[in-house]
């Protein structure tokens, strides 16, 4: 019968998946798969409410996946080989399942993982050394600050706005916010250190607080831009944006990939990434069971990371290496090759907080007050109470 | 067909009254002229038997059915308004086709009755222009035209020729007695002109500030006015007015001292007067005859309007204006005197609140 | 000659069926009268707006006295008033940082500012520019185009349009930079900010209300200015004396449509601006939305008091305007 | 030529400039630029590359680096203006950057390869459109299928609110009757609620009456629109009374009042809610998002919308479809505006 | 101060041709009345006059100056419309202000204005309506109002009186002539009515499908008319038009021969006539009298229009329609044959083209 895939698209993976799909239907005469493209604020917002109402699409690639985790389908029963999937995709399958199960829920089409990038043309022409892999944050900072003021470029470092960006960072030095019970814990020391030290930054103009001011709330605003007209030493965003770089730079200077700079506690990046999931609602379990395995497969994974520039989900593929990417941009294949690496240095603690279902409440309420200090509506500390106190609200609310 | 009963009609507009007990009876295919002074309520009392005005109160029935609260376009009237309210946005042909439309007509015969009213009123020229394109007095043709190609049961017609040129204006009257004829339809008409009102009318009825004041033929309006209002008001120019007080009363005749001096001997009939009484004389314009006679009063002219048939004069008779309308082209001038002979006119007397007492016949008859 | 016979000829079917309507409304208007037939012309939008805009909105209310994250009524517990109190919880009422719901407060200062400056431009210029395509011009119709053009955007496009122009990368610093100017950062600086949103959405609403006011002008007959003339009257005289008052009751929607709107700007800024720098262009529906939709843990029951709240203030300031235009409206009439 | 200046700078009266014809003019002069000018942009911004948009500082036209290509080399090569060390500049095509040194080759002497700092050399740009951020999309997505969809919900919703708010407004502002200003008020009050707000609930109510996932979930709840009923209320109030008694002692029924008098008579504002309804309806985007999850009942605005992903927004393929779905509104205000000519309304009375 | 010279003067509405070849010289303080059918072209003229429309050919100029490209606001003058155009939204008093107040004139005079015209139009007990609230009539002296309170150094006044009563028509029409003595302007002033162009015009302009006919005082127009197109005009009811061959020619008379089989002898004066040639004998129905001389032609009485004061005889005289108006009240009915006195009455001839040829005095001259 009928199986629809609602999809959203960052880049090409709309028309990878098209071809795919055209494939799967070939081999599969009986079950016609329809892949129903949408901006990806119909995952965000109306998917939620769909699946509500018990509607919904049968396959839907989603991101807030443990979130709505009550209404995927248990592919369990229905898929050929469960162990492969829990030996390949075992690692990530409980961002997706209500905690406590043993459901298999789906896949991840792609994982993402934080990491810096430093414009490398800048260093060189600033003749200033590319901190190395151990480097820490103040390193970072020194050395942008250094290769701005000699490039007289408007802004030495930027993160992206969003919660799940500067958790990275805030992990490095040691922060935890999932406390007793699995609830949120109030901000700890290392959280505050960085936040302190980031406004500081934000203050004498090392990082650019351009994009954290310019919208108000948790809005997500990425600082690409910046990087890709040279006006930026270094900036902080996640593997997503290799292929994003490689098409707008092209070779106006040459830029590198260099995973996440360190804190005291870890070198860590942020994992994420989008879901493929089976939604309970379906008509057609069966055939949704099928769709799933075939494009679980290795091979299939393994086509689809490289044509689409995506790390992996697939602990085979990572595993065995010898990804192709398909790009003749040989600085994006690098680079993509240095998040794949550095999956491997990921923290624990970083590992948890994609399966944690208070981990956005706690993202927003960080990039709502941090902005508002940032524009300077906020002292810090009073910065910190709020995210406290939002937190606690949220949770309150949520009737917990 | 078209028989209108208004009872005790009554109209406001807020605080403003408008129309106050209005009692009339129309009978079927009577031509019925409303005259009155402006802003006596005769638009008003038309539209409210149109059913465009809801009444404050009574009752108004047509055919005997009462139809207070029948719609405009259930009572199956034709009305000329007096601002035209032709369709702006149709051309001359649609506004006339468009009351025939709502009736299904066959195309054949709207184009017929359309054709026909369009050369009786010299407005086949038109057709296809829209109202804004047209002279006040073709719209107003158009206003007609939209009524009579309906032939209802009534016309209600508000100063229907008020904008039109003489010669129109005759001949399209002259159309219109002549429709009454034909259709034998009942027809309401407000008009100024007298000319208008008495010829057409079979009555006229007189209005005064929202009520009736007399109601019945041409000439018995003409000839016996109830009051010196409708005497003043029928007729042009209007009836001068001297006053006058009674200084001698015998069998039948009484003798009256108007201001100037001249005394008067007047045939009474039933009446009863009393010495010492202050009445009013009405007399015609047109009955005035210039006179030589020593004993006539003397007026001093102090305007002369030559109007090619006749000659009208301005003069002051003892302190009070007096008209007369002198035939063909006179030669008399402001500052002139004259003296008017009273003798032979019809004298209408009026009592102290305007009511006719008797009427003098005077010499003429 | 040939365009009205065109018209004719579409116009035929349409009538026809109009003409087959006629019969049986006539039956019905017989039996009902004039009355009648008044409720039978509202009866079809009062029926598809009763359902779906009606509706909505009671169920918005009750929404509003329920809390939980769910999205559908029958998953969410009565709490009756507590999502008012919250949003009036301050220590302060001067002080929106005090309130529990700062963001809300901020909000509706940052609003009320808004919709203070918006509302009376966008009168203003859209008057202005209605005035001014109401006039003889050649070309008439490309003008008309270039004022209601922006109406054509979907807001994102125009947030982005302007986003592109005055960022720091964008259009406007590239021409100060030009003329030697200093590039400036429009969209850090609050106030520049705010006036930059201001100023986004009078360009991209102006051209709607130019043209229910051009109708409106349209509207008022042409004798009245020629009688006007013949009094010799100076232009801006037959503006405030004639136009003005006969246009009034188009006034009144534009007035009416562009307080309302004004209150309910959202997309093309939230674009623009997302609410930055920091709160200071965060306005009553971007709160709303991110508490109903956006936010990480939404609460329905919260987004739906804010806009409850947000109506009831629009009712009344309606309400206040249509006071006024009553008056305006019984003048206009003839 | 003479005659069309003076056509074209017609001033009133016709001496001399008047306050207002200045004042016009420098309004006009002013909307094209302020008003006119970003949409301008945006079309030469739908022409180019990803890359060339992201650029600073921006160029209005979309100009691309020149490429040539060179004897011994594969690939096409850039051509930069290069200044050499002796203050002279040459032309010149890199081979490879390594560094801030640049590799350069004159195309006309492929052999001798000259280093160049990367500062001192300008790319060699020429103007080139983009066009396949228009031909991309439509081999993407099944472009005539959604405007199929478009214009069906556009014309169909458009035909229904102008018939149905009409009506309304037509009972609203010539009837008196009990509740007429409770009806009017509770229309108004409804505008007063943003769509968003009330999504969730109306949502509910489509699933209910099945009307998810189909056109006329999208249509319906549209088409009762309070500021079209409102627009035309307010507009009907200035017909005069007095022609609708006229045709009241035609005999019209109120249907044909409505269809004959009432409608003709308000052409300028049906014109005007015309334009609007299209417009919205044309450019609806959240509503049909949420009603339509199937790409074969997508709209174009849906259809377009597949280019907003989480973290990437593809911005010249929704720059290209925006002017693409743009032209035909542009069409239907140029035909539709006509009708908002000098009301007619006043003229059939004395 | 308010001459107005008419050179050429051409006005065209797309296609329709409205006035051609325009030429009038009006001289300051002249009263300047403009009669013709409907449709004619008056009020387009006045419009033309007041700067309302472009002319397409012509010069107009008034105090000799030029002012074809002078706004209407800038030739200060003041206008009655034909249809009204009051401001709907202002009251009474507010329409009147509002010239006023664009001259910056002092509240108190602009008061002492109002109220002046106010009691002269009687519309001071509604001052404070609005003219939706007014009757047709009442609308109309609003607008005359509106003019008359600016004092203008030239009034355009188009049917200013058409919906007035009698009485209050005669009055207002000597309100206006004592404005024109008093303020001494210039007054252009379009009428349908006769008595109204007859009593107040020094010059009376007869117009015909845009063209002037002929220009002169009433009683010229009336006793001289130019052609049969002016004699018809003025008049009413309008002049009768008997066909006639000229059997006869001896020095200075001239005999025709009438259908119904009539002769006459006329005084031919000047003018040349030849045996054979067809002319057209106009008579004026006011100078008909009845007669008993069976020399005297025979008319079939078809239609009696009793007016009071006078009655119409519609009559066929050989076949040729004939109107009297008899003094008095007449006892005459349809069917009825009576012979009217055609050797007495003053008689105009025109020839083929309706040129006048000669005027045979009558016997009462
Ligand atoms: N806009 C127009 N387009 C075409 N013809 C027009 C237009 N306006 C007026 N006319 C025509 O011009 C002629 C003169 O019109 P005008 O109003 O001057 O007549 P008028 O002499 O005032 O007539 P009336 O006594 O009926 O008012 C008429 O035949 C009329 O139909
Ligand atoms: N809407 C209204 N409100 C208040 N008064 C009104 C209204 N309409 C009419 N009137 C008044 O009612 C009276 C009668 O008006 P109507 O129009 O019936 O007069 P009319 O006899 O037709 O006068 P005319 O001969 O001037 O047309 C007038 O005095 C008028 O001022
Ligand atoms: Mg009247
Ligand atoms: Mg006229």
């Amino acid at each position: 019968g009928d199986v629809r895939i609602m999809w959203y698209s960052d880049g090409v993976e709309g028309e990878v998946m098209k071809d795919l799909v055209g494939r799967f239907m070939k081999e599969n005469p009986g079950i016609n798969v329809i892949l129903d493209n949408v901006a990806y604020s119909v995952i965000k917002e109306q998917l939620p409410v769909q699946l509500e109402a018990g509607n919904g699409p049968d396959i839907a690639r989603v991101t807030a996946i443990k979130d709505l985790s009550k209404h995927w389908l248990d592919l369990r029963p229905l898929v050929k080989d469960a162990k492969y999937w829990d030996d390949n995709f075992g690692l990530q399958a409980d961002w997706m399942r209500p905690d406590g199960s043993k459901q298999i829920s789906g896949f991840m089409t792609q994982i993402t993982l934080t990491g810096g990038y430093a414009n490398k043309t800048l260093f060189d022409q600033a003749g200033v050394s590319i901190p190395g892999p151990k480097a820490t944050w103040e390193d970072w900072a020194a050395a942008s600050k250094k290769v701005q003021e000699s490039q007289q470029v408007p802004f030495a470092m930027a993160i992206d706005r969003s919660g799940h960006r500067i958790t990275a960072p805030l992990l490095s030095y040691g922060a935890n916010y999932i406390g007793e019970g699995g609830k949120p814990a109030p901000l700890d020391k290392g959280a505050k250190d960085y936040l302190t030290k980031f406004v500081g930054w934000a203050g004498d103009g090392t990082v650019s607080k351009d994009v954290w001011v310019s919208a108000a709330g948790s809005t997500y605003r990425a600082a690409a831009d910046d990087f890709i007209n040279g006006q930026l030493v270094f900036y902080y965003s996640g593997s997503w944006q290799v292929a994003n770089l490689a098409t707008k730079i092209g070779n106006n200077f040459d830029w590198v990939a260099v995973g996440s700079p360190c804190g005291p506690a870890a070198c860590t990046g942020m994992p994420g990434g989008a879901a493929l999931v089976a939604v309970k609602y379906t008509k057609n379990p069966k055939d949704v069971g099928v769709v799933m395995d075939w494009f679980a497969q290795e091979k299939i994974v393994k086509e689809f990371s490289e044509r689409t520039l995506f790390l992996p989900g697939h602990k085979g593929v990572v595993d065995k290496g010898g990804l192709d990417f398909k790009s003749d941009n040989a600085q994006a294949k690098t680079a993509l090759n240095v998040f794949v690496e550095s999956t491997k240095t990921t923290s624990e603690a970083a590992l948890k907080l994609p399966g944690w279902r208070w981990s956005d409440t706690v993202y927003a309420a960080i990039v709502t007050r941090i902005g508002q200090t940032l524009a300077g509506e906020l002292k810090i500390d009073d910065a910190f109470v709020r995210i406290d106190a939002d937190i606690a609200q949220k949770v309150k609310d949520a009737g917990q | 067909m078209g028989e209108i009963k208004l009872t005790d009609v009554k109209k406001s507009f807020g605080a403003v009254t408008v129309l106050k007990d209005i009692n009339l009876h129309i009978e079927d295919g009577e031509f019925v002229v409303f005259v009155g002074p402006s802003g006596c309520g005769k638009s008003t009392l038309l539209r409210t038997i149109a059913g465009l005005e809801k009444i404050t109160g009574g009752e108004i029935a047509i055919d005997g059915k009462r139809v207070n609260d029948v719609t405009a376009a259930d009572r199956g009237l034709a009305m000329v308004f007096q601002s035209y309210a032709l369709y702006p946005h149709m051309s001359v042909r649609q506004n006339l086709a468009f009351g025939l439309e709502n009736s299904n007509m066959p195309k054949a015969e709207i184009t017929e009755r359309i054709n026909e009213a369009a050369r009786m009123l010299e407005i086949e020229a038109y057709m296809d222009r829209r109202p804004g394109q047209l002279s006040g007095g073709q719209r107003q043709r158009v206003a007609i035209g939209r009524a009579i190609v309906r032939r209802p049961t009534a016309f209600l017609l508000d100063e229907p020729l008020s904008n039109l040129d003489a010669e129109l204006r005759v001949s399209t009257r002259a159309e219109l007695a002549a429709l009454h004829v034909r259709l034998g339809s009942t027809m309401i008409y407000v008009t100024h002109d007298q000319v208008e009102a008495m010829t057409l009318a079979h009555r006229i009825v007189v209005m005064r500030a929202g009520t009736i004041e007399q109601v019945g033929t041409p000439l018995e309006l003409y000839n016996k006015p109830a009051n010196r209002f409708v005497a003043g008001f029928i007729g042009a120019p209007h009836m001068n007015f001297l006053k006058a007080d009674v200084v001698a009363v015998s069998a039948g005749v009484v003798t009256l001292a108007f201001a100037g001096g001249y005394r008067g001997e007047l045939q009474i009939g039933q009446a009863k007067l009393h010495v010492g009484e202050k009445v009013t004389v009405g007399v015609r314009p047109q009955h005035l005859i210039v006179s030589d006679d020593p004993q006539h009063p003397t007026v001093k002219i102090y305007l002369v309007e030559a109007l090619g048939s006749e000659t009208v004069v301005h003069g002051d008779l003892g302190g009070e204006k007096v008209l007369a309308v002198l035939p063909g082209q006179q030669r008399l001038n402001a500052g002139d005197t004259v003296r008017f002979d009273l003798s032979k006119p019809v004298l209408h007397v009026f009592d102290d609140n305007g009511l006719r007492l008797f009427t003098h016949p005077g010499q003429e008859g | 000659m040939t365009t009205p016979s065109l018209s004719a000829i579409l116009m035929a079917p349409v009538n026809a069926v109009m003409r087959m309507i006629d019969v049986p409304l006539r039956r019905l208007q017989k039996a009902t009268g004039i009355g009648g037939m008044a409720a039978f012309f509202l009866a079809p939008n009062m029926l598809i707006f009763g359902v779906f805009v009606l509706l909505p909105l009671v169920i918005n209310f009750v929404y509003s006295m329920t809390g939980g994250t769910a999205f559908f009524l029958s998953e969410r517990d009565f709490i009756g008033g507590q999502q008012y109190s919250r949003l009036f919880q301050c220590q302060n009422y001067l002080d929106p940082m005090s309130c529990q719901e700062d963001a809300f407060w901020t909000a509706v200062g940052n609003t009320f500012w808004f919709v203070l400056l918006q509302v009376s431009l966008m009168i203003l210029t859209a008057l202005i520019t209605a005035l001014i395509l109401n006039r003889e011009l050649a070309a008439r119709s490309f003008w008309r185009a270039v004022f209601f053009f922006p109406v054509l955007l979907s807001p994102v496009v125009v947030g982005l349009i302007w986003k592109w122009i005055l960022q720091r990368q964008g259009l406007l610093n590239f021409g100060l930079y030009q003329f030697g100017l200093d590039p400036y950062t429009w969209l850090t600086d609050r106030n520049w900010t705010f006036a930059a949103t201001i100023g986004v959405s009078l360009w991209a609403h102006m051209g709607f209300y130019a043209l229910i006011i051009l109708a409106g002008l349209q509207a008022i007959p042409k004798d009245l200015y020629e009688a006007a003339e013949m009094d010799g009257t100076k232009p801006a005289r037959v503006f405030w004396r004639i136009t003005l008052p006969l246009l009034a009751p188009n006034l009144l929607v534009v007035v009416v449509l562009a307080l309302i709107k004004s209150v309910q700007v959202f997309d093309e800024i939230y674009v623009l601006t997302g609410g930055g720098p920091g709160t200071s262009t965060l306005f009553l529906t971007q709160y709303i939305y991110e508490t109903g939709f956006a936010s990480a843990l939404r609460n329905p029951g919260l987004a739906a008091a804010a806009s409850i709240l947000m109506g009831g203030v629009l009712v009344v300031l309606t309400l206040i305007q249509l006071g006024i235009g009553k008056r305006g409206e019984n003048k206009g009439k003839r | 030529m003479g005659k069309v200046a003076r056509f074209i700078l017609r001033r009133k009266g016709g001496q001399g400039w008047h306050w207002t014809d200045i004042v016009t003019w420098f309004w006009l002069v002013g909307g094209l630029i302020i008003m006119f000018g970003p949409a301008i942009w945006l079309v030469f911004s739908s022409l180019k590359t990803p890359a060339a948009l992201a650029e600073f500082p921006p160029s209005i036209l979309p100009y691309v680096t020149q490429q040539v290509t060179v004897e011994g080399h594969d690939k096409p090569l850039m051509l930069y203006n290069a200044k050499m060390p002796d203050g002279s500049t040459r032309v010149l095509a890199e081979v490879r950057r390594i560094g801030l040194v640049a590799q350069m080759v004159d195309p006309k002497a492929p052999a001798e390869i000259v280093r160049v700092n990367i500062n001192d050399r300008t790319p060699v740009r020429t103007m080139s459109f983009a066009t396949e951020n228009y031909t991309q999309p439509f081999v993407h997505f099944d472009f005539l299928r959604y405007l199929w969809n478009s214009v069906f919900v556009t014309v169909v919703a458009t035909l229904i609110t102008l018939v149905v708010n009409s009506m309304a407004a037509f009972a609203l502002s010539k009837y008196e009757f009990k509740g007429r200003s409770i009806a009017m008020l509770v229309i108004l009050a409804t505008l007063m609620v943003p769509l968003s707000v009330i999504m969730v609930p109306l949502y509910s109510i489509i699933s209910t009456l099945g009307l998810f996932n189909s056109l006329w979930g999208v249509i319906l709840p549209t088409v009762a629109t309070p500021t079209g009923v409102f627009i035309l209320r307010q507009y009907m109030l200035t017909i005069p009374d007095e022609l609708i008694d006229a045709a009241r002692m035609d005999k019209a029924s109120e249907w044909q009042i409505y269809w004959r008098i009432v409608l003709p008579l308000t052409a300028p504002a049906l014109a005007v809610l015309a334009i609007f309804s299209v417009v919205w309806r044309w450019n609806d985007f959240l509503w049909p998002l949420i009603v339509l999850s199937r790409r074969e009942l997508y709209t174009l605005q849906v259809g377009l919308s597949i280019y907003s992903g989480e973290l990437n927004v593809q911005w010249h393929f929704i720059l290209a479809m925006t002017v693409v779905t743009m032209i035909p509104v542009v069409l239907v205000f140029i035909f539709l505006q006509r009708f908002i000519t000098t009301g007619i309304a006043g003229t059939g009375l004395k």
